[in-house]
């Protein structure tokens, strides 16, 4: 195939990005404008702040099916403590929380090498009762409702906190996987873990680490849909898991490990807040926004899979997570 | 490869054609349940249809029953700067910092079918639609007339946390107490508004309890149906105890002509949709409303079973 | 140079498995400047000394010196720091990593937690360049051929600047010349003081490079001698404690027509025109340094990869393949080069695996396969070839390689193929086995079988193989015959000295 | 000779490869019966009328629906395919089109279609899986997205009601006091281990999830048994969503949600590795029990519905766990 194309899957992440943004500006009146940004931007924070945490696990090899009911127990964490803690500590206390639950993923991976997909999928079940135990299944409210509002603020006509903490978060995940040695590792270990290990790097180690901070920022998107909505609520992010490994696959991050990108995951996560903030403005219903993103997730894999092909390797290797 | 990568924006142009154009009309922002819900689908078509005739244009959007989700929907309805925000609430409290948002950008926000914990009452104009709560009150004044004001109860509740749920079971659970019956409920189980896991569960409670079920009040029709299989299932011809559900779907009307169910309550989703899409146009109009605007909510017995016309 | 001061002192090393004794008493002594070659059949404790040397066993008994000092070593990483590396058989690599980043990983060049890539990148081609590799360090490993990898390995372990540095079996997968390159370099770290342990089954390489060898045999230490007071056929005798004469018999066997006709075959990419055939009661040899698209052509006519361009023809009437099963129907078998990956399924019984490709045949109208008559078969080729444990019901993986090969040998040959293609059927198999397995080959052409083999041992092709091509970078050389064929003159058509290109056959 | 190469190796690959693990096979599904038998022994001294066959007859049921896909997913996991994910949108796609059809082409016919459709689901699946090479969990996950979608345009979204009760009442017959619904389950899982355990496409499953490119080397049709695998799955949730939605006479779009998860945790606790190669439909089966058994007391004894996805969480983790355990000690 021609450079052009070669050069068009490679950046396809891009390229089909710029299409969504083209089609929805030629089609969506008043689409292209900076209200819209800002929108698309805090919309993508939430499941973007997850996908890092997922970017740098997948890379790994592991997979965290348990990022919503964490999601979840963090915020309510972070609103249950207000009264005791004051805002800020019990805040702090979420994460906490969601860095905790990273840490029993961690354990039951890899110090009793359960598949990532079971024990998370144990844990996922188990955090979420966990949600509904602490609240008694009724969401709690928070203290403060100014304060909730003040953090939906858009500063430079574009940022809202949470956007902005994610746009820098990305960033700074980008200049860590391509610029440092334990990035580096991060992707070895997934490649091939036990090489890594014969090359005096400890896999498990980094592993764990992995899922503890997938965890962590799980957690801190809980505390922070929390305060926005001022609520702690046992059925948060029920429907989020697969919505950020969509994000994050779409971006061009492997499930089996060794290869993904923070900037692919940026992509993936604007495309997918693009098309849905469009389609919201056309009311398209919200079965066919599944439909349309669906097709993108299944497009995208299959590209990646055309792009792969020309490598060595035999076309359909058993895919192993 | 290139047609592959041309096709993409062939669909997404194609979905979004295929909805509604943008017109320079009065628009109101509706943020509902889902688009896909026997309840709501009515409901929606029905606001939509009237607001054709008020000459309003609607910008619908579907949660899709995720609270987070409806969050951030109204922030973009700000953002689109609608003139009018119709918010189903699936939370009592997680929208208010966007409802307060809205009434900063001076878009006025009314709730539809499900109520908002009182601090909503600030940002918002009015709540039309049925009081789950009131439901919840007049389930528990039907049964406990079936019952005679004694006896044990299962409740089959909805999703655990969901508005609705909580407002159905603790209106129950409260006008139980305040009329002082001796009704005693023997378990609440969460079947999420599911037939076949209120099936599941029926079975469990009715091998556990037996006859001490001498009543039911299950949070929706669908749920009561789960109860009366497993009844027959457990022991076919035994008549079920007295049973209560909401929502007065057709086959529940067919469920109290036969007996197998005592009774149910309508709430008409067309009577929904039309109350909340009437009252957002008054107040574009700049008329004042009331802050509470029920929809008529009728009980159904055997005895008005064939004057009153199904919800759905 | 018996004054060099003692690298490695290891004494009475043993190690138990639960229920195996792996080895015992073993004493190693290897000086600083000079080769050690360990030899030994598979089995004989070669794989678990060196996992033991190199951290990943520890020893159930004696103790390690490294230059004088007593050492526990718990893991890898703590030989790594008593500057011991190791070059493993299987790749120790990682694909989806640059050239660089390999040769540098675990120890990449840091600053403050950063690393500068332009000076890693320019190390690793300062390293490669030594080594006379000439590979692109900013390539991604996994696009590599296997023998570019392979030295790879090698680079990662001499960036380390190791003390010991322990080579297995690092010539599996090189050719003959990038053999003789790796040596030169070897002689050079030997020279540089570094101590350097080789494991190889090629006495021949050993002999070659070795100062000193030591034989081990089921697990105990039988002799260290200096490499100059011992010939290949004393070592074999050491090894496996008997005399093995003519180590490649070449049994008679009459030739008959022609049965595999290849024509001009290519896959536009790895080989292309490719043209030999194959008659009944005939082997061909298949040979050429490795990376030569040997392997690509088998797979290709086995199905595994798609052909672009020529025909393949079985008993004169051509044939179209489009996967394996179309293959085994043709009559075509292929017993692939890499066992453990391509060849066994290790949690499967050696029944299940030698049934696999004809269950069909077994199997009743409603698909259930008949126990008894798979019992039987299995059972058949347990026998004849009398894989050890005779018991079909083993789980293969616990076989040993010989064995493990006997049984994916016997999966074809339940198929009754025309022609067989066996891709380095004896590698990492000791030579008892190798022996055994030739005898099975021979018996096959014997009763009229036609039989591709592919092997870079030119010892083994120049003794078994009726008539013999050769390849280089995916060409073909005209089919020659073994009468005055010389191990010298297969060398240089395989690295395009002599060249005699196959359009014209 | 033992070769102390090939146990050196076989320490780094599953276990089960190790001479061991036929005892610890036996032991890890002794466990399991023991485990099964604990809840029995435990549920009767609770509660009275746990051990009442009216009780049995209700487990039975209830596992009925989702034990048929269990079938299906013990194929998917064997061949080394993970999980599919389609499973709710299949469920949905069968019992909304068995009773939608009702009145067009009759109750039959209309099954047999939404049978097929949700096996066609499987179809693609198998393809973009065992064709393509895509990561199953992706694959299934698009595809569950886009027919859930689809099955919801479809019908508008509303319940769709049944037309025919003859359809129901077949359903909820009962054979000699054992329900329909529960003699059409037992009858696939027998039919799932005939073909898993005794005919040639089993074993190419088994084959091609223990060692992918082995198996493509020794003629076995690998895309294609990786392909199929996903389409009994299809079929199998189809088939379990028509019998839903002939016990209920009626179905809405989510009716299938949660299936896919309750399916793979029955397969996962029945000891089936999720790495491929290996588990067996009786297997399965004896999780899917336990499972059930264990939630049927729980519900008797009254533990709050959320508690129950608490216990059912530590208990997939604590069964792979302990079978990872028993596994490491057959080996060293």
């Amino acid at each position: 195939m021609s450079a052009f194309v070669s050069t068009l899957l490679r950046y396809r992440v891009a390229v089909i990005l710029c299409l969504t943004l083209a089609a929805a500006t030629l089609i969506v009146p008043g689409f292209a404008s900076l209200t819209t940004l800002s929108l698309g931007l805090d919309r993508g924070s939430t499941i973007g702040l997850i996908a890092i945490g997922l970017t740098v696990l997948l890379i790994a090899g592991q997979i965290d099916l348990s990022v919503g009911s964490v999601f979840a127990v963090s915020g309510i964490v972070g609103i249950m403590l207000q009264p005791a803690l004051g805002m800020g500590w019990a805040a702090l206390a979420g994460v906490l929380a969601g860095t905790a639950a990273g840490v029993v993923n961690g354990f039951l991976v890899v110090a009793l090498r359960i598949n990532s997909l079971v024990a998370t999928l144990a844990t996922m079940l188990v955090f979420r009762s966990v949600a509904h135990w602490m609240t008694a299944s009724q969401p709690i409210p928070g203290n403060d409702i100014m304060f909730s509002i003040t953090l939906s603020e858009i500063y430079l006509e574009v940022f809202t906190v949470r956007s902005g903490l994610f746009l820098v978060s990305i960033l700074a995940l980008h200049v860590w996987l391509t610029r440092t040695v334990a990035g580096r590792n991060l992707f070895a270990v997934g490649s091939n873990a036990l090489s890594a290990e014969a090359s005096g790097i400890s896999a498990g180690r980094i592993m764990f680490l992995s899922f503890v901070f997938a965890s962590t920022l799980a957690g801190v998107a809980g505390v922070l849909q929390s305060l926005v909505t001022n609520t702690g609520s046992p059925v948060y992010g029920s429907e989020l898991t697969v919505a950020v490994i969509a994000a994050v696959v779409v971006g061009g991050t492997r499930l089996e490990g060794g290869r993904g990108s923070a900037l692919g995951t940026l992509g993936g996560v604007l495309t997918i807040a693009a098309l849905t903030t469009a389609m919201e403005f056309q009311s398209v219903p919200a079965y066919m926004q599944q439909v349309a993103s669906g097709l993108i997730l299944i497009l995208l894999v299959v590209l990646d899979r055309t792009v792969r092909t020309g490598r060595r390797k035999p076309a359909a290797a058993p895919a192993h997570a | 490869m290139i047609g592959k990568t041309a096709r993409l924006p062939a669909a997404v142009a194609a979905i979004l054609l295929a909805s509604t154009a943008f017109a320079s009309a009065k628009t109101v922002c509706y943020v509902t349940a889902a688009d896909s819900h026997a309840y709501a689908t009515p409901a929606n078509v029905a606001l939509n249809d009237r607001a054709k005739e008020l000459g309003i244009e609607i910008l619908s959007l579907s949660q899709n029953f995720d609270v987070q989700t409806g969050t951030e929907q109204v922030s973009t309805c700000i953002a689109r700067k609608a003139d009018g925000i119709i918010l189903w609430p699936l939370d009592p409290q997680a929208y208010i910092p966007a409802l307060a948002r809205a009434k900063q950008a001076n878009i006025p926000a009314i709730l539809i079918n499900s109520p908002m914990a009182e601090q909503a009452n600030d940002f918002i104009k009015s709540f039309t639609g049925p009081d789950v709560y009131e439901e919840g009150k007049l389930a528990a004044d039907s049964l406990s007339e079936a019952m005679k004001g004694e006896g044990a109860v299962v409740v089959i509740a909805g999703q655990a946390g969901n508005g609705t749920t909580i407002g159905r079971v603790g209106g129950f659970v409260d006008r139980l107490k305040e009329i002082g019956s001796k009704i005693e409920v023997l378990e609440t189980v969460n079947a999420d508004f599911d037939q076949q896991k209120a099936l599941v569960a029926s079975r469990d409670l009715i091998t556990r309890f037996g006859d001490k079920i001498t009543g039911v009040y299950a949070n929706d029709d669908t749920m009561a149906r789960g109860f009366i299989d497993a009844w027959k299932e457990a022991n076919s011809g035994k008549p079920t105890p007295p049973i209560v559900g909401i929502n007065g779907q057709r086959d529940a009307f067919d469920s109290i002509r036969s007996g197998e169910m005592y009774s149910t309550i309508v709430q008409s989703p067309v009577e929904d949709g039309k109350l909340a899409i009437e009252t957002m146009a008054e107040i574009l109009d700049g008329k004042e409303v009331k802050a509470r605007l029920p929809i008529p909510l009728t009980v159904v017995t055997k005895a008005n079973v064939e004057t009153v016309q199904p919800a759905f | 140079m018996p004054s060099a001061a003692s690298a490695l002192h290891m004494r009475g090393i043993g190690k138990v498995f639960p229920g195996v004794k792996a080895l015992s008493g073993v004493d190693l002594a290897v000086r600083f400047g000079t080769v050690h070659a360990i030899v030994g059949e598979n089995g004989a404790g070669k794989s678990t000394l060196m996992k033991i040397l190199s951290g990943a066993y520890a020893p159930t008994t004696g103790t390690i010196e490294v230059a004088g000092t007593e050492v526990r070593m718990k893991r890898p990483a703590d030989a790594q720091k008593l500057g011991i590396r190791m070059v493993h058989q299987e790749l120790n690599l990682v694909p989806d990593l640059t050239v660089a980043e390999n040769i540098f990983l675990g120890r990449m060049p840091k600053r403050l937690g950063f690393f500068d890539r332009g000076g890693m990148v320019r190390r690793a081609a300062a390293i490669l360049a030594e080594l006379g590799a000439a590979i692109d360090p900013q390539q991604r490993l996994g696009d590599l051929s296997i023998s570019q990898q392979q030295l790879v390995e090698i680079a990662k372990a001499y960036a380390a600047e190791p003390r010991i540095i322990v080579l297995d079996e690092p010539t599996s997968s090189l050719s003959e010349h990038e053999t003789v390159a790796l040596f030169r370099i070897l002689r050079k770290m030997r020279d540089a003081g570094i101590a350097i342990i080789y494991i190889s089954h090629r006495l021949k390489e050993v002999l070659d490079i070795a100062d000193e060898v030591t034989v081990l045999r089921d697990g105990a230490m039988i002799e260290t001698r200096p490499a100059s007071g011992i010939t290949a056929a004393e070592m074999i005798r050491l090894m496996v404690g008997r005399e093995v004469s003519n180590v490649f018999p070449k049994t008679p066997s009459t030739i008959g027509r022609e049965v595999l006709r290849v024509r001009g075959i290519g896959d536009g990419e790895r080989f292309h025109a490719i043209s030999f055939d194959v008659r009944a009661g005939e082997i061909l040899g298949l040979t050429g340094l490795v990376g030569a698209g040997r392997t690509e052509v088998a797979r290709a006519i086995f199905g595994l990869a798609p052909l672009t361009s020529g025909t393949v023809e079985i008993d004169g009437a051509p044939v179209t393949i489009g996967s394996p099963a179309a293959a085994a129907r043709a009559g075509i078998a292929y017993v692939p080069e890499d066992r453990k990956g391509d060849g066994i399924m290790p949690a499967m019984t050696v029944r299940e695996n030698i049934s696999l490709p004809v269950l069909r045949r077994l199997a009743n109208r409603f698909g259930r396969v008949r126990r008894g008559a798979e019992r039987e078969l299995a059972g058949t080729y347990v026998r004849k070839f009398s894989i050890v444990p005779p018991d079909g019901e083993r789980r293969i993986g616990l076989l040993s390689g010989g064995n493990q090969q006997k049984a994916v040998i016997s999966r074809w040959l339940a198929t009754d193929p025309k022609v067989l293609i066996l891709d380095e059927p004896t590698r990492g198999v000791d030579v008892g086995a190798k022996a055994e397995i030739h005898g099975i080959i021979g018996q096959l052409v014997a009763n009229g079988m036609a039989v591709v083999m592919i092997s870079s041992e030119l010892p083994e092709i120049m003794g078994v193989c009726d008539r013999v091509v050769v390849m280089r970078d995916g060409r073909a050389s005209v089919p020659l015959a073994r009468e005055g064929l010389t191990e010298e003159r297969i060398m240089a058509l395989a690295t395009g000295e002599e060249s005699a290109e196959g359009e014209a056959a | 000779m033992t070769d102390i190469a090939a146990m050196g190796q076989t320490t780094k690959d599953a276990a089960r490869f190790s001479q061991g693990s036929r005892m610890v096979g036996m032991l890890s599904r002794a466990g399991l019966t023991l485990a099964i038998l604990a809840v029995i022994l435990y549920g009767s001294l609770a509660n009275p009328v746990f051990f009442t066959a009216g009780n049995f007859v209700n487990v039975l049921m209830s596992m009925s629906i989702v034990g048929i896909v269990v079938v299906g997913m013990t194929f998917v996991l064997v061949v080394g395919g993970m999980a599919d994910l389609s499973v709710p949108a299949t469920i949905a796609c069968g019992a909304i089109l068995s009773l939608a059809l009702q009145s067009y082409i009759g109750p039959v016919p209309a099954f047999a279609v939404a049978v097929l459709l949700a096996g066609l689901t499987g179809l693609v699946n198998g393809v973009l899986v065992g064709y393509v090479g895509i990561n199953p969990i992706i694959a299934t996950l698009g595809m569950g997205t886009i027919v859930l979608g689809i099955v919801q345009a479809a019908v508008g979204g509303v319940i769709v009601y049944g037309t025919d009760p003859s359809s129901a009442d077949f359903v909820k017959s009962r054979i000699l006091g054992v329900p329909m619904i529960a003699v059409i389950f037992i009858a696939i899982a027998i039919l799932g281990n005939f073909v898993l355990s005794r005919t040639f496409w089993g074993r190419w499953t088994i084959a091609t999830g223990g060692n992918y490119s082995a198996a493509q080397a020794s003629a076995v049709p690998v895309r294609a048994v990786r392909a199929g695998a996903f389409v009994i799955t299809g079929f199998a949730a189809g088939f379990s969503g028509g019998l839903l939605g002939l016990t209920l006479q009626s179905a809405r779009p989510l009716v299938g949600q949660g299936y896919e998860f309750s399916a793979i945790t029955a397969v996962v606790v029945g000891g089936v590795s999720i790495m491929g190669g290996f588990g067996s439909i009786p297997r399965a089966m004896a999780g899917l029990v336990f499972v059930q058994l264990l939630t049927n007391v729980m519900v008797l004894q009254g533990v709050r519905t959320p508690i129950q996805g608490f216990v059912l969480g530590l208990l997939i983790a604590g069964a792979v766990a302990l079978d990872i355990a028993l596994r490491k000690r057959g080996v060293a």
